[in-house]
């Protein structure tokens, strides 16, 4: 079998950071490869490269027979090689249907779009992604973050693909969306289409890979069967030694501990609510739900974000705090869900972004040494990895962009932590990370609401467990006694 | 010394005013004016002729070009350069009131200042001012309209630029006056067309619109033949007529059409001419001039205008 | 539209405040002048919205596409002056029509390339074409007016019956451009550009390409409106246009584009470009002096914006 | 610095080209005329940099917390009329120069007000207040021109041995806005805001504080900027500023802030400012003709920037 596409020492360098240093691999037609590694090791940048969104430095690449340097994505696309990338790139503006046929529209040469062809040519295509019930000329800017990822997966099909790349395409996905996509996949392997495939799940890597490539230091360290490896191997692949997550033991909310929040059957006014629960030191609130349960609103309401219309909230701090300014002020510290959009600064250092939100409760003055201190203590706990806290965060790894929005929770000393989708791009050893620090800060006493949509993850780290569906609470029991049956069935109850 | 018989070129702008004769050591005038318009393409003309007239008697004449935007602080930041570079005398247009320091400071280091078509409201020290007074030029024009008015009928105002001395003191010589001796002449306005011809052209327009019974549209800056052409294109032309500033070639059509009832010109060819002349007279051989120089504010009148 | 969407289109758009608003200055100046509601007095309006409203159409391309034009203004002096003298130079008019079209093409094309090629920011590449393209115009004519009276200028000046000729090029390139935006290829791509040039680029758009169009288009028009402009004045001024820049860019900006691109209707500029005229031609008809006048433009735009605002507010930030 | 960092500095800060641009146009003209290099002229070109460098100042801060403000230019004619009135009301020059302030800071909050609060665009905010300033600036005035000559002029005409005080004021102000920008925690949350005001947000920045503080400055400043210009000239028109935003935006982006917000440094500002007014030293100096001049402006703004694009392409979309 001679392979679709050919891959030779490929090197690529941003300024002096050598992120590529030569990589191999050969993708068969039909084919579906996993492409893992940790966070920065350079799986993005290698995929931006063969469908033409980054140059290279070096290194030849083989496509369909043909010797091939993409110097745009249109020619990439025109090759067959589509790409859908790790951040979202729907257009807000434009309709569903225009989104799913971006560029041509299906206007052929006239370049005159005809609607109602593209909205019928539109429905099957978000059907197969299990999206059928969105309307095509909807405005793509109006979906949820979930639906959007649909569409973009939607848009894949409408190319006539030979070889799709999914940069962590499941990451906003609820296992139940996620199969779906599986489904398809599945259905264009069987057509002879080759897929890349990144994410930092390994069970799906089990479920839908042929094969197992594990990037580190900037080459390939592994090229597998699926069959041939396992969870650990791949895992001691990532990060050069052997490593495993181990079960922690089972969290429990301390007796007595103080109360430090309490939400009395808050409402937003708008379909969320009426939610209450009671949050303690050294608890650990793990909420559920599917997309576009609620969640993110939830968290937005505690932190002053979303006005709360009905119920009140009752901080042992303080008043509830009327906005997000207020909220970090009496020590609620929010890493929020949407990186790009809602969390970075994406031309300030890596160090402003950390120190920022601690920074607003201190005198007028930028204290820098002890920022620089800080910062640095906390770039090395979390293993960030960039040039320097000088370089900017934008230029950072998805993975290490959320780190970073992890250390600006930690630098602001908070009394409540709340977390949406903290681990979301991160890394097998960073969640495992993140876990442990969560766990041990929850130790010293710090309430953290912990927003998933990993259920594994819920059930290992949180005391308690809420499951929102449609807005409200379907359930809100401790962590000990709850199986993942338990947690799905509430998640999908009908809406009332 | 005998005087320097003028050039066919000095003469075509009407200028009067003669050299002594050649300086005895060499002198470098500085004359700063703007750019951008016919009018100031025809003071250029006079800046042009006494370049050429002055250079074999000795005295070189530098054209500072301010460029197109009249501001105060143009005018300061050239008469500043021109200081640095130790001229021996300087004319400019001071239009602006925020320059009389600076023209102040000139004088008292010894460099003699002339200005040339309008001065500045607040009296400066330079050594001599001549143009038209822009208030008794609004007033003549008010004058005009009534005589066309025959005291009686409706007027239209369109200025220049809102708080624009010169144009302000053209309206309100006009409007004064009128207000005082003519009471049954309704005026209306004015507007501000910012000497943009477009804005002019509608504004005269609608004010032809909404004015049914109007007689003469005003114009105290640029827009006065956009304001004519809008007279035409309304049919109102022998209706409606158009008194302004400027008798510069493009209203020709408009004054032989007879939608230009009169221009009030301010020869300024002449001015800048005989404003350079005078400094060589004055640095060369000491003569003096009187301190003002009126120019008077002749009406070049068109077709349907009442002598 | 059914009543439903009707009521959708006036509470999410902002083109139906601005329509709101124009509809209430044209009923206030109805009873306020009986002179507003003759025929020649809507024709005057009609012109004057004409030229604005065609720059503003180029304009609100270059806008939803992520960008800005400030050379327009000078285009409009560039091109009605270089319609005059490629006129009188030639002795053929449709040359001058062509030669005015074709240096607004031309400064839109540099624009285009400079903001793509070169990677200069919008803002400062077509502030320096601005003074560069008025520095042409003056430097061509020395300052002086140049005689435009030619039919080739009757596209200005001209009427047929009691509507202005510009007028009608106003309606039928609103209705080609409206076409354009929303049902070709390259219109969409505008959107889509302006929205997000990554997510564009990376779907296989070409970026450069797209701005370069809606640049050379907004400098072609712009071109046309100088044509238009000295037509109508039949006398090409090289100071024609000076400031216009601002009155097009408030005309899009009420008309509900977003300064931030991605997105705007072609719709909701010709009823910006509108509300502007029929401020102007209230002041006149309703004798408004002076100062006044500068202050209430400054009002109406506030407010015609604000009011939209209030009514909905954003979801960012 | 090492020599390896002030390379790194040449290449990558936008600054840093137009300082090299600044460097080249001083030599040429310490060749070029003799004149140049002479205490009195240099002091002219301090003079002639402060009142835009200092406006520029506020400009910059309201561009890199991603607005704009055009009301500069009508802040300055309004502040320069409120002095001279003031001073001559009470005759207290003193309270001339808090009224120049005050007026422009209330300007300035009322723009950030009307941004943040009923969230109008900041740029058709300031084009309505630009309206209304001047309107307001000739209303108070009925157009004339105040004399304003005393000690509070001083300010604006002043010279402490040959340095103007205006020059001094600029350098000092330089220093506190520039330590304000990099060493406050509002200086920076300016930069965040501009920058992802969203995130800002979520970070626990108050993001309308910032802001309306923001365009308080630049009111204030732009404030200052008419009591200097007023002093200067001892004489207060109510058109003084007129399209100075121009000008001052032009300075603001030379000095290599962007557009889009959270990037830029104080220290560029003055330098753009400092370029522009050295050209126009330039122009006098070697009495370049009146239309070159506007052609040369135009040439150098996009060169000074282009120069920079080139030298280090954008990795953005
Ligand atoms: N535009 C850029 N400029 C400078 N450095 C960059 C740029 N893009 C990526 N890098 C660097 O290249 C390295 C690899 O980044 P890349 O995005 O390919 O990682 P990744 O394997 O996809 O990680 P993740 O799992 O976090 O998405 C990182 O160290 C990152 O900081
Ligand atoms: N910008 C938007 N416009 C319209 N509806 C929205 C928007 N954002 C979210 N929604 C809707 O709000 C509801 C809840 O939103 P959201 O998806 O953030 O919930 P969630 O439980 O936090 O899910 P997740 O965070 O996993 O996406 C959904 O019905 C979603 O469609
Ligand atoms: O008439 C005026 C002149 O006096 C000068 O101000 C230039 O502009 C013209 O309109
Ligand atoms: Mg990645
Ligand atoms: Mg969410």
């Amino acid at each position: 079998m001679t392979a679709l596409l050919s891959v030779r020492g490929i090197e690529k360098s941003f300024d002096r950071n050598r992120v590529l240093t030569g990589i191999d691999l050969d993708i068969a037609a039909g084919e579906v490869v996993a492409l893992l590694g940790e966070n920065g090791a350079g799986k993005s940048t290698f995929v931006n490269i063969l469908s033409g969104a980054l140059g290279r430095d070096a290194g030849r690449v083989v496509f369909a027979g043909a010797e091939t340097v993409f110097s745009t994505t249109r020619e990439a696309i025109d090759a067959g090689i589509i790409h859908i990338h790790q951040e979202l790139s729907l257009i807000g503006s434009l309709s569903v249907m225009e989104n799913l046929f971006i560029g041509d529209y299906r206007t052929g040469r006239s370049g005159i779009i005809d609607r109602k062809a593209l909205a019928a040519a539109s429905r099957p295509l978000l059907e197969r992604v299990g999206a059928g019930h969105i309307d095509p000329r909807r405005t793509a800017g109006e979906l949820s973050t979930a639906e959007q990822q649909l569409v973009e997966i939607a848009k894949a099909l409408s190319r006539n693909a030979r070889l799709l790349i999914l940069d962590e395409p499941t990451a906003s996905l609820t296992p139940h969306e996620a199969a779906a996509l599986f489904a398809v996949v599945r259905e264009l392997k069987s057509r002879g289409v080759a897929v890349i495939f990144i994410s930092h799940r390994l069970e799906e890597v089990f479920q839908i890979a042929d094969r197992v490539v594990v990037l580190r230091d900037g080459g390939v360290v592994s090229d597998r069967p699926v069959a041939a490896t396992s969870r650990e191997a791949i895992i001691a692949d990532m990060t050069g030694r052997a490593f495993a997550l181990g079960a922690m033991p089972p969290a429990i909310v301390p007796e007595g501990a103080p109360l430090r929040l309490a939400a009395e059957a808050i409402g937003d006014g708008a379909g969320i609510g009426p939610i209450s629960f009671e949050l303690r030191a050294g608890e650990i609130l793990g909420v559920f739900g599917l997309v576009g349960a609620g969640r993110t609103e939830l968290l937005e309401m505690l932190c002053g974000k979303r006005a709360i219309k009905s119920g009140a909230i009752r901080l042992a701090s303080g008043a509830a705090p009327a906005s997000p300014t207020a909220a970090w002020r009496s020590g609620l510290a929010l890493l929020p869900e949407g990186r790009k959009t809602n969390g970075i600064l994406p031309n300030l250092s890596v160090e402003e972004n950390i120190v920022v939100a601690r920074r607003q409760a201190g005198g007028g003055l930028v204290a820098r040494g002890s920022e620089r201190a800080l910062a640095d203590r906390l770039w090395r706990t979390l293993g960030i990895v960039a040039a320097g806290p000088g370089q900017p965060i934008r230029s950072l790894s998805g993975g290490n962009q959320q780190k970073a929005l992890f250390a600006r929770c930690l630098a602001a000393d908070p009394s409540i932590l709340l977390l949406d989708e903290p681990t979301h791009g991160v890394d097998v050893r960073t969640k495992g990370d993140i876990y442990r620090t969560v766990r041990d800060l929850a130790g010293e006493g710090l309430a953290v609401v912990f927003v998933s949509s990993e259920l594994p993850e819920i059930l290992a780290l949180a005391s308690t467990v809420m499951v929102l569906a449609h807005g409200r609470r379907t359930l809100y029991a401790p962590r000990a006694g709850l199986g993942e049956n338990d947690v799905l069935s509430a998640a999908f109850v009908e809406a009332a | 010394a005998a005087e320097v018989p003028l050039p066919d070129a000095a003469k075509a702008l009407g200028a009067t005013v003669a050299a002594e004769g050649p300086s005895e050591k060499p002198l470098r005038l500085a004359v700063l004016s703007f750019q951008g318009s016919s009018f100031w393409e025809a003071a250029d003309k006079g800046i042009a002729a006494a370049t050429d007239y002055l250079k074999p008697l000795n005295t070189t004449v530098d054209y500072i070009q301010l460029g197109t935007g009249l501001t105060a602080e143009t005018i300061v930041a050239g008469i500043d350069g021109a200081l640095t570079k130790q001229y021996d005398g300087i004319a400019t247009v001071p239009i602006f009131d925020g320059t009389v320091a600076k023209v102040n400071e000139a004088v008292a280091a010894g460099v003699p200042f002339v200005a040339f078509i309008a001065d500045s409201a607040e009296r400066s020290n330079r050594t001599v001012g001549m143009g038209q007074l822009a208030y008794d030029a609004g007033k003549t024009a008010g004058a005009f309209i009534a005589k066309q008015l025959g005291g009686k009928g409706k007027i239209a105002v369109i200025t220049g630029y809102l708080g624009a001395a010169q144009h302000d003191a053209r309206m309100n010589g006009a409007l004064d006056y009128l207000k005082a001796e003519h009471p049954d002449i309704t005026i209306v306005g004015p507007f501000e067309c910012k000497d943009d011809d477009a804005t002019a052209y509608s504004q005269a327009t609608d004010a032809m619109t909404s004015n049914p019974d109007l007689s003469v549209i005003y114009v105290t800056a640029g827009g006065s033949e956009a304001a004519a052409k809008a007279v035409r294109d309304a049919g109102q032309t022998g209706k409606v007529g158009v008194v302004g500033y400027d008798d510069l070639p493009e209203k020709q059509q408009y004054k032989d059409g007879g939608e230009i009832l009169a221009l009030l010109d301010q020869a300024p060819g002449r001015q800048t001419f005989e404003s350079l002349v005078m400094l060589h007279n004055i640095l060369a051989f000491g003569k003096e001039y009187p301190a003002d120089i009126p120019v008077a504010a002749p009406l070049a009148l068109g077709k349907n205008a009442k002598p | 539209m059914e009543g439903r969407s009707v009521v959708r289109f006036l509470r999410t758009r902002r083109e139906a405040t601005v329509l709101a608003m124009l509809v209430i200055v044209f009923l206030g100046l109805t009873f306020a002048s009986e002179f507003f509601l003759t025929g020649r007095n809507l024709s005057n309006v009609a012109r004057q919205i004409s030229v604005v409203g065609i720059v503003a159409l180029g304009q609100a391309l270059v806008i939803i596409a992520g960008g800005i034009d400030l050379s327009v203004g000078s285009v409009i002096g560039l091109a009605a002056v270089t319609a005059a003298m490629v006129s009188a130079a030639t002795g053929m008019p449709s040359l001058g029509i062509v030669g005015a079209i074709a240096i607004g093409m031309a400064v839109g094309f540099l624009n285009g390339v400079l903001v793509t090629r070169i990677r200069i920011n919008p803002f400062i590449t077509t502030l320096g074409t601005l003074s560069i393209a008025r520095g042409a115009a003056l430097l061509a004519t020395n300052g002086n007016p140049q005689r435009f009276d030619n039919w080739a200028a009757w596209l200005g000046y001209g009427r047929i019956g009691e509507v202005p000729v510009q007028f009608l090029l106003l309606v039928a390139l609103t209705l080609v451009v409206a076409f354009f935006a929303t049902r070709t290829r390259w219109g969409r791509n505008v959107y889509a550009v302006g929205d997000n040039a990554r997510a564009a680029r990376l779907a296989g758009i070409d970026v450069a390409r797209t701005r370069i169009m809606v640049f050379t288009l907004s400098g072609s028009l712009a071109g046309l409106g100088g044509l238009l402009l000295g037509g109508m004045l039949t006398n090409s001024n090289p100071n024609l246009g000076l400031g216009y820049e601002l009155d097009v860019i408030a005309a899009v900006i009420l008309g509900g584009v977003a300064l931030s691109g991605g997105r705007g209707s072609i719709g909701g500029v010709v009823i910006g470009a509108a509300l502007m005229g029929l401020l102007r031609n209230a002041f006149v008809l309703l004798n408004v002096s002076g100062y006044w006048q500068t202050i209430t433009i400054g009002l109406v735009v506030i407010l015609a914006v604000g009011a939209d605002s209030l009514n909905r507010r954003r979801e960012d930030d």
